[in-house]
């Protein structure tokens, strides 16, 4: 069992006549994702790629009670709305794809699906990929291959790039998870390093980071409690420094929030931090070869 | 998106949160002095902290000195601002000075109040060596607040009598306003109570959810439109700008044509890394029009330092058919004389490259000095070649 | 506080939930008639409901239709009331009738939205023989209804594309009208479907939270003032009314001068069932000003159908001295010739019963056929004791 | 140990320097009640009747931590947020004196104080007695004597009559309790029941109610589990029945709400109903004889 999907993971698309949401559905469906229904309202009855569109999402659940992940593609306005009724339907884990969704709208959301034990992830994620089972979101499949290192960023591209960095050495990803590059996330880096940890097909972890927000920090201490090694690569050290406005963020963040800050908190904890991309695989190699972590699978 | 002071305070009088009578004041209306009572104080506009100790607070008891105050400032640099405006508004005796802020802590996910009795410019002394004498009131994501709540804040900033009612009713109605027009941060510093025993907020710090501005277009009718917040734009930034690219030139000679701003920042640091000096950051958002992905090219090649350019796709939401249509007809109408060198992988690959292989054969000349490589060279090894290739053109 | 069908829909207009085209018309603008399209329905506007059965609304074709309608309707009487508008309506062609409402649920002390996919006349027979046929959806109080919530039940009641959208609009915007307006119902009944695929609330329940009416001062600019809503009132009822007194003609001859409305109640049904005929409810409401229980008193001597007065005071939040002190000042005031045979206890009541001695002593003459019993004799010895005095002026 | 107040709970009044709350403190001091504090904002530091008066109900308990009972005075367009703030502050028993509170304020200020097991009664109850021991509220203290019957009514002037009933016979009362004349209301009559049965000071209970509502009807199977004698009397059989505007009132209430439907419910479930006040001592004279139920004590 892979991490958040596998490949008998029954999950719906939210928004799914949009275009980019029904060009995705092609490539979910071709890739072997086990979509069983979408929802648009007001287009409940069309059919998107053989996939029976639903008004709301509790009509698609009366025909498929066993849905475990939604995917959320709706414009941005309505992500809330939408996030909300996935929570209600008491689907287990919403993925969603939609990106700038408004703050306040998200931190509400997110609150939400908290108190019902419902994985969020994003806003304006690229998804989520279990190699060879199963892809919920927009990664490209080229990228990933099966094996038995997770990746987790925010950033899609970088959640590409790690992959492929991975690839050509010849390793492979148990899954590839993009958090999303939205300002409020539903999960965060230790959600995901807690499933990894605990996930039987995963050796090691991959992570990166970038400059701003406060994720990265927030999760180094809990690299300490894992057993398995993590390689961390963060962006961002050559990029400027933004101002605060006023002191509200100072004094809630203090020096959180640079590359330099994010670099000092995981190497503190026991990350194994990779300057290039080319270098993280040779870190990988090395901590499974070296060190005994992770050998429990 | 951070307002002007000016601008902040429209929204508070919006919410009947006190502020004083003033005037703002540019080059081409300093006739509007005539309108203030001395004494005044002179503020410089502008999306920086510490204008009192740059200079760009000054206080003026007659006409002479506020234009002379105002001469002083208006034009300066603050940063990497030009300040184009002055707020002169009416000088009040201070009895007291408070700090009330509205804001999101990112580490609880939770709207958060936050006080300090001790405001102005004693603020910066208290983040930096007495975080533990601010207090904080964290809220449930749309909890309205409940007025007692307001005035248990009002009475832990010590105020009774008359001022606990109007201190309660300030951050009753500020909170509203961070609710009511999606705001990262409300800051109000100081919030003081004059000798004529009124409640003032003197300054007014707002900070706007960019991706909520569609839920107030109300903004718009009060003159508060979109701003670049980061300083004076290079006229490349302004053209970036218009065309809805975030942008910002750099010193190096590579043009950097990324994806999505995350692999941008990534390439950056890797150009960088690898001895090589970045010409620019940009971000294509996530599915850009091919009009976009044109626009993103002519930035690189219109701009004289650029030497050759770095390009990466790797499709995700974006397609990477859309983007090789896009370069191709860039350069079939370009003719660019700069190589690229590229990388394409992800959705719609084969499509992509389908188009790029028949616009070689179609163009061979136009095409001969753009390389696009495919997945299984590492982005790394595209980079370095790049570097090696601007060597090569620096040597030449 | 019910409003008519006419002013509901100007809230209704408010929050953008679709009603038809209309005029409201009464004996003085039966001009209006000129700007109406036919064919119409003429409603006669009333706080109750099966006015459809009682012949209140009726269809026209043209005006001469119409005028006939009007006429007979304004003027008679439905129930208690005496009809004095109708609101004249475009008629439309209906394709499905269903039946929503925002209520409160008093036992489960909660809103409650409720929907039925069939509605107009059916809802009654609904209500009666299959009542598990409406659908019932909890809301937390203060919570907005969720836009999912209000599809979910779009849905719940058949409709799809277009429409699903039209009717969650509508429901959405109901619950923010209920809401917003302090109300203790909103149902639309029906809500219906036109052949031209269009949605519209054909009539409009509203009944407003007396006791939320300072919340809500745009009523008054909207012509919505407070009314009284059990019917046609008695020349006295006005008179109290206008006091702000809560008073109700009944057809007995014992005047009662009480406490509070739920002493009112029960001393109402103890006076008849002891064979006693009690002349008037009243409500003096908690802590009545002196001028206030003057006004109650004169109501009573003032009513030549009244031959005693019966009176209890029970000082809680009043006070008795209050009381003694009004009734003092009335009876040397007024001079009244009927016989009061009353009880104070309570709160203040040695204060009270000084002042009454006093008086006593005083006016012996005024105060002659005026008892006021204490605590020690029960309130039921009273009621018997004016009974007995009402039977023996009867008998005289 | 009366239910509700005893002599040596701590109380505080919220809204004290108004004219009627001021009054009352002085009343409810001289029969004994523990008023520690009184609260209105903006009058910190005044004193009413030698009681302090602070700003707000959290300054209140940081000097008297132990307050268990609150009484709310304030104007009704504040009574929700007062109601909030004893709530927000742990108070376990809110006794709201203050009448007309909007419906909607009510129904969020009662949830919030369910969800923390907050017993609220009111609003426009006169208040609670345990006579001989504690008062809160506006209720003539004249009007109760010690005793071992508890009295649970709607109305004010009702719950005075129904005590100088009993009074005039020869009994006490253990605790009368006022629930209240508005519409919506805290505490109802079940609950006060409960406390009553489970009371060893109390053999029997009194119960008024009258027309309209349906707390009457709801409290009634209770009555059925109750070890104790409830005596009911029920006002409103000769009072016009006013018309329900529109269908949703039957549908939720059915025929609930007249003094025949209240009178038939509690008679089925055991009650044993009066239809005048001075037949209640008779009738409560013999339940406590003739059958052995409340002799618990």
């Amino acid at each position: 069992m892979a991490i958040i999907i596998d490949k008998d993971t029954k999950t719906i698309v939210q928004g799914i006549t949009g275009k980019n949401a029904s060009l995705h559905t092609k490539f979910m469906l071709e890739y072997g994702t086990k979509i069983v229904g979408g929802v648009t309202p007001g287009k409940g009855g069309q059919v998107v790629e053989k996939i029976e569109v639903y008004d709301t999402v509790h009509q698609c659940l009366e025909v498929h009670p066993d849905v475990a992940v939604s995917s959320i593609w709706v414009p941005p306005r309505f992500a809330k709305d939408a996030i909300l009724e996935a929570v209600d339907a008491g689907i287990k884990t919403i993925i969603v794809i939609t990106e700038c969704i408004p703050i306040h709208d998200m931190l509400y959301a997110r609150l939400k699906a908290k108190e019902k034990d419902i994985v969020v992830i994003g806003g304006n994620t690229p998804g989520v990929i279990s190699p060879g089972k199963a892809l919920v979101g927009m990664l490209p499949k080229i990228t990933f291959k099966p094996g038995r290192i997770g990746t987790v960023a925010r950033s899609g591209a970088v959640t590409y790039y790690l992959a492929n960095s991975l690839n050509l050495a010849g390793f492979g990803e148990s899954t590839s998870v993009g958090l999303g590059g939205d300002p409020i996330l539903g999960a965060n880096y230790e959600d995901i390093l807690r499933l990894f940890e605990n996930d039987p097909e995963t050796d090691a972890v991959v992570m990166a980071g970038e400059i701003g927000g406060v994720y990265e920090e927030l999760a180094a201490p809990f690299i300490e409690h894992m057993s398995k090694p993590v390689i961390a690569f963060i962006t961002g050290k050559t990029a400027p420094q933004g101002k605060r406005l006023g002191h509200a963020g100072a004094i809630i963040e203090g020096n959180m929030g640079t590359a330099h800050s994010k670099i000092e908190a995981l190497k503190k904890h026991g990350a194994i931090l990779a300057e290039t991309l080319s270098e993280i695989p040779i870190l990988v190699k090395k901590a499974l070869e070296g060190e005994n972590k992770g050998k429990k699978a | 998106m951070r307002l002007y002071e000016f601008e902040a305070k429209k929204l508070f009088r919006r919410y009947k949160i006190p502020v004083l009578e003033g005037v703002i004041i540019d080059r081409n209306s300093l006739n509007e002095l005539e309108k203030v009572t001395y004494p005044v104080v002179v503020k410089a506009q502008t999306f920086l902290g510490g204008r009192g100790k740059a200079g760009f607070i000054q206080f003026a008891s007659d006409k002479k000195e506020a234009n002379k105050a105002i001469c002083s400032i208006l034009g300066k640099s603050h940063g990497p601002f030009v300040i184009e405006k002055v707020l002169v508004e009416k000088r009040i005796d201070i009895e007291k000075e408070v700090y009330i802020a509205a804001t999101i802590d990112r580490l609880e996910h939770k709207p958060l109040f936050m006080l300090s009795k001790r405001g102005g410019m004693e603020i910066e002394a208290i983040t930096k060596h007495d975080p533990e004498e601010l207090l904080k009131y964290y809220f449930n994501p749309d909890d309205i607040m409940p007025g007692f709540k307001a005035r248990i804040m009002a009475a832990d900033l010590g105020f009774t009598g008359n001022g606990l009612g109007l201190v309660a009713g300030i951050i009753f109605e500020t909170y509203r306003l961070f609710q009511g027009f999606d705001c990262k941060l409300v800051e109000i510093n100081p919030l003081a109570l004059g000798k004529d025993k009124n409640i003032y907020a003197l300054d007014a710090k707002v900070d706007l959810d960019e991706d909520a501005m569609f839920r107030h277009p109300e903004l718009k009718e009060m003159g508060i439109t979109a701003r670049h917040e980061v300083g004076e734009l290079t006229q490349r930034e302004q053209t970036a700008k218009a065309a809805g690219i975030p942008y910002v030139d750099l010193d190096g000679n590579i043009g950097v044509f990324p994806g999505g701003a995350g692999f941008g920042i990534a390439a950056i640091d890797l150009i960088t890394h690898y001895q090589g000096k970045p010409a620019n950051f940009m971000d294509s958002g996530g599915a850009p029009t091919q009009e976009k992905l044109r626009a993103m090219l002519g930035l690189l090649i219109d701009n004289p330092k650029v030497k050759t350019i770095f390009g990466a796709r790797f499709g995700g939401i974006s397609r990477c058919d859309d983007w090789a249509k896009a370069l191709v007809q860039y350069v079939k109408e370009n003719k660019p004389k700069k190589p690229m060198i590229m990388r394409m992988a992800g959705n719609m690959e084969k499509q992509g490259r389908k188009i790029l292989e028949q616009a070689k054969r179609d163009y061979p000349e136009l095409f001969k000095d753009i390389k696009v490589y495919a997945v299984d060279t590492p982005i790394e090894d595209v980079i370095k070649e790049t570097i090696r290739i601007e060597k090569e053109l620096d040597t030449e």
